[in-house]
């Protein structure tokens, strides 16, 4: 059941691009993926032949196009074992997603003296949400802090839990690679009375995702992360906990009635989708999860766990000291999103140096500075794999950082 | 494609290795003006002071990227010594070799070892950390009434 | 300068499907518009040749990305003729470009005691966002009434504005097709020293726009009520404005620094594109403008009028008093949305009936409530013409009531 | 595709000119609930009189399109002096008809002249005209502890 990168490749034609005459080395993945010809085959079809608004008109047509927009959302529902298709929220990405549940949830159920649980691993999608709402509230915001070797440092969690209304935490962070161990923080979140809320960004395109074997409450994470199209996220949510909360967005499909002097909600889930949805994004969606679950989750960890390994070896061996790989070295518990120090270049100069062989990384904080100033660095460079890189890419990447070595090596 | 020797030019890497002008000045007299880029999370500190119509001193601090440091450093260089008025040349002309708009005509200014730096317009992603030490400067201008 | 619909209607691959093996006659390009073939294809082509997260990495392929992400906006920028490129914010749809004027200035600005002025012909996105505010702060909403043909009824409007710190209406009614008179609007709501936000979704797709000449402060449109994409809306304000609000959604790109004790917020437009923007979406909108631009607005607009008189002209010959079409006649003053009762018959039973000769009409409340209160109906037929359409689709919608009067004329 | 005929057939064409149990009861004794089709703005009042076992009577107020009149007239006549339970019977077995999920296993029951409304199914936009009244009815049944 192994898969092949190189089979895969050849679905992604911005894969088969050069630059220079040289192909693209693409290991960018944790910031977003590239999309297989059937993504965008599904999208560009749908367009020419079925689109229509949804939700709204009654003629063949348009009961065509919705066929196609809840069809996704139960094969969405199904990708991550979700019991009711109406709990799969469809948003504009997974930050919308995160700012939902803070803004309703939290705005109603949160006060001054509530403490909120985050991880020093945070994404800052799921940290200024919550500060924008302290500001109003008043809450306290208490952080998991991590070890050395950046996992999460679970010593104290009781005490940082007791008293909390909410956990909400990444189940993989984008930085360090590290998988954190979701079902032990769901359950001592609930131990403690406080919801477990899942950023499932960095999770759910390269693992075999069941919200309910999780434990989560809440689950977010975006399209385009999954080889899906940009411009859609998902917030899946117990349906008991999303009935009873408040809308988030006000306008067209998320009422049931509008007077002059007020307005009724919907019922789930279009309660949280107001206005025109993205129709064009879902059918996407549903086609990046169809083509995800050709492949398998379970080949695609698997496919994940060895690149990572190889690579950590590789970058090693020919490095030695002079790479600083941050994350855990377990490739159980990390991913395939390795961030590092190399040879103390700043990572826009090494990022700059791996362009020249399109070796495509990303150098900066990685929308996680809280998690930059306990590193004690401004920035890393992170080369980050998918299921359309192999050993060639890690191969690239490591003679890329002999070049940075030759220029900036003094 | 331009080719990273466009970007990385002998004379960039050695005030890079060398930085001229680092360090912090006492505030007051100087002022300090904090800058970042927000893409790569670089902050630098320009300390500026200035006597009359002269730049009497200039020092960097702070952390980034090649370019960035660099550019800095050949800043401190072009205006330490100078008037203001200069200074102000010297900054607009910069700004205008990065391709960005500023307000008035152009002036001829000789602008020395920064031309080095022109190979950087080619990269756009690395236009700010070039101009991250001269906009930190504006600001120490600025606050220094200069 | 007159304008081909047959030659456009080449442009769209979906208006040449048939169902039962006839045509497409597509009347609801109000609710949302198909998309061109260059619209399609600049997004597939995107997707293939040039994709990359934007705002974040800096190798050559994402400042390739990012150009063609940034070209859009300074299309989008020339298409409303708005100074700044930077004022142009991407939302998800316009409901949000409403949401986010309510959320981050109407919070900020709006209390107990405070006049909001909306109309009684606005849609519900227009609507619901303030009275969820309301909810929290208690503010008033005052309504300007409507004349017996649909058009706004002004007598009261120095009353109504006075005191009020913001009018809030749409350009033109997305049920009656009534244009209003915005320049007026906008210059009686700075006379009473309050913020005009100007509902440009069924405006901007049919006319030229220039925010000044419109004397707006905001102006809210989607994407795909234009030949664009889903996924993606436009919000324009005046950089002062924006400026000085605070941010709406949390989390990536909208940060300039983020501590564990709180955040500092980035400059403009990343200010209010919080996480992954839509960037397909963005590159199909700006594909969409420039396909507007290539037919020129003027000629759209030109186009419409002949139509509508076409079709008002054609309705009432063939049915006389059976048919009640709303909003005024004047084509002036009117867009190409015509609303009607036929008959009496249901709704919902006339565009059925219609369907079956797939003339596609929305029958409903258009997201109108109040406004069909008002109208004493609880919903109405709507068909609305656009580019693509011509007199053979005004006779063939004619045609298809005389088969509703068939079955239903009893 | 499915035609017009499918739909509209002669039984529900008459049922939607000249409805059954048009009106209203009065409440206390009767309960009635509130029905809206968020769709199209249709809203419907369901009147409820149990009488012990039995539904003494129900009638329908409110307005709507020929597939939910023509529902709503033939569920009165289906359930009018039927025990509650062989009315939450039809109820049921309706819904299954119309293909919504039903707890429970599916009964036999005749439906009469509801057997018309089948040819929905096919216009599945068209299954919440058909059901409102239903859904309708549930909730007063609800109400009405029936
Ligand atoms: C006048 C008006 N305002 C707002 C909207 C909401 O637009 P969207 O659904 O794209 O957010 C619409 C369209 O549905 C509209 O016609
Ligand atoms: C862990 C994590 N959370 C949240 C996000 C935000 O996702 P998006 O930008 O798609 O909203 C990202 C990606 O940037 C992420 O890696």
């Amino acid at each position: 059941m192994g898969l092949s990168a190189a089979t895969i490749k050849e679905d992604f034609p911005i894969l088969s691009r050069t630059i220079d005459g040289r192909p693209l080395v693409y290991l960018d993945s944790a910031n977003s993926t590239h999309k297989p010809r059937q993504v965008i085959d599904a999208m560009a079809n749908f367009m020419r032949n079925s689109y229509a608004p949804v939700n709204r008109s009654s003629y063949r047509l348009a009961a065509e196009s919705n066929d196609f927009y809840e069809g996704a959302r139960s094969r969405v529902q199904a990708f991550i074992n979700a019991r009711k298709a109406h709990e799969v929220i469809f948003t504009k990405n997974a930050t919308e997603a995160l700012n939902l549940i803070v803004q309703s949830w939290g705005r109603a159920n949160l006060s001054a003296g509530d403490v909120v649980l985050l991880t020093h691993m945070e994404h800052h999608a799921n940290i200024v949400p919550w500060q924008m709402l302290q500001a109003e509230k008043g809450f306290t915001i208490r952080w998991v802090p991590l070890t050395d070797d950046g996992q999460l440092d679970l010593t104290d969690l009781d005490r940082l839990l007791d008293g909390a209304k909410v956990f909400s935490f990444t189940a993989m962070s984008n930085v360090l690679g590290t998988i954190t161990p979701v079902r032990r923080l769901t359950d001592a979140a609930h131990a403690a009375g406080a919801l477990a809320i899942v950023d499932g960004c960095q999770y759910v395109p390269h693992h075999a995702t069941d919200v309910h074997a999780l434990g989560a409450d809440f689950l977010a994470f975006s399209s385009h992360k999954l080889c899906g199209p940009t411009g859609v996220g998902v917030l899946w949510g117990h349906e008991s906990l999303l009935d009873a909360m408040p809308p988030f967005l006000g306008g067209g499909n998320m009422i049931s009635d509008v007077r002059l002097d007020g307005f009724d909600t919907a019922e789930l889930p279009s309660k949280f989708e107001a206005g025109t949805p993205p129709i064009i994004e879902v059918v996407g969606l549903g086609a990046a999860v169809d083509y995800l679950d050709s492949i398998g989750m379970a080949a695609i960890r698997q496919h994940e766990m060895d690149l990572t390994g190889y690579a950590l070896r590789t970058l090693k061996e020919r490095f030695g000291d002079d790479i600083r790989i941050y994350g855990p070295d377990n490739v159980e518990v990390r991913g395939a999103t390795l961030s590092f120090d190399f040879r103390g270049i700043h990572p826009h100069d090494v990022s700059q140096v791996l362009d020249q062989t399109n070796v495509c990384v990303r150098a900066g904080h990685h929308c996680a500075k809280p998690l930059m100033r306990i590193l004690g660095t401004p920035a890393t460079t992170r080369a980050s794999f998918y299921i359309y890189n192999d050993e060639h890419d890690a191969d690239a990447l490591a003679d890329a950082l002999d070049s940075a070595t030759d220029i900036f090596g003094f | 494609m331009p080719g990273l020797e466009d970007l990385y030019r002998e004379i960039i890497l050695d005030h890079y290795r060398t930085p001229r002008n680092r360090g912090a000045l006492d505030t007051p007299p100087a002022v300090v003006a904090q800058g970042h880029n927000p893409l790569c999370g670089d902050e630098i500190q320009v300390y500026l002071l200035v006597d009359g119509d002269v730049v009497q001193d200039v020092k960097v601090g702070g952390q980034g990227c090649s370019i960035s440091q660099s550019s800095a450093s050949m800043m401190t260089q072009a205006i330490k010594g100078k008037s203001v008025a200069e200074a102000h040349r010297i900054l607009d002309a910069f700004r205008r070799m990065m391709g960005l708009e500023v307000d008035g005509d152009p002036e001829d200014v000789n602008l020395g070892d920064l031309e080095a730096l022109q190979g950087v317009v080619k990269f756009p992603v690395r236009i700010k950390c070039a101009t991250l030490a001269w906009t930190t400067l504006a600001q120490a201008m600025d606050d220094a009434g200069a």
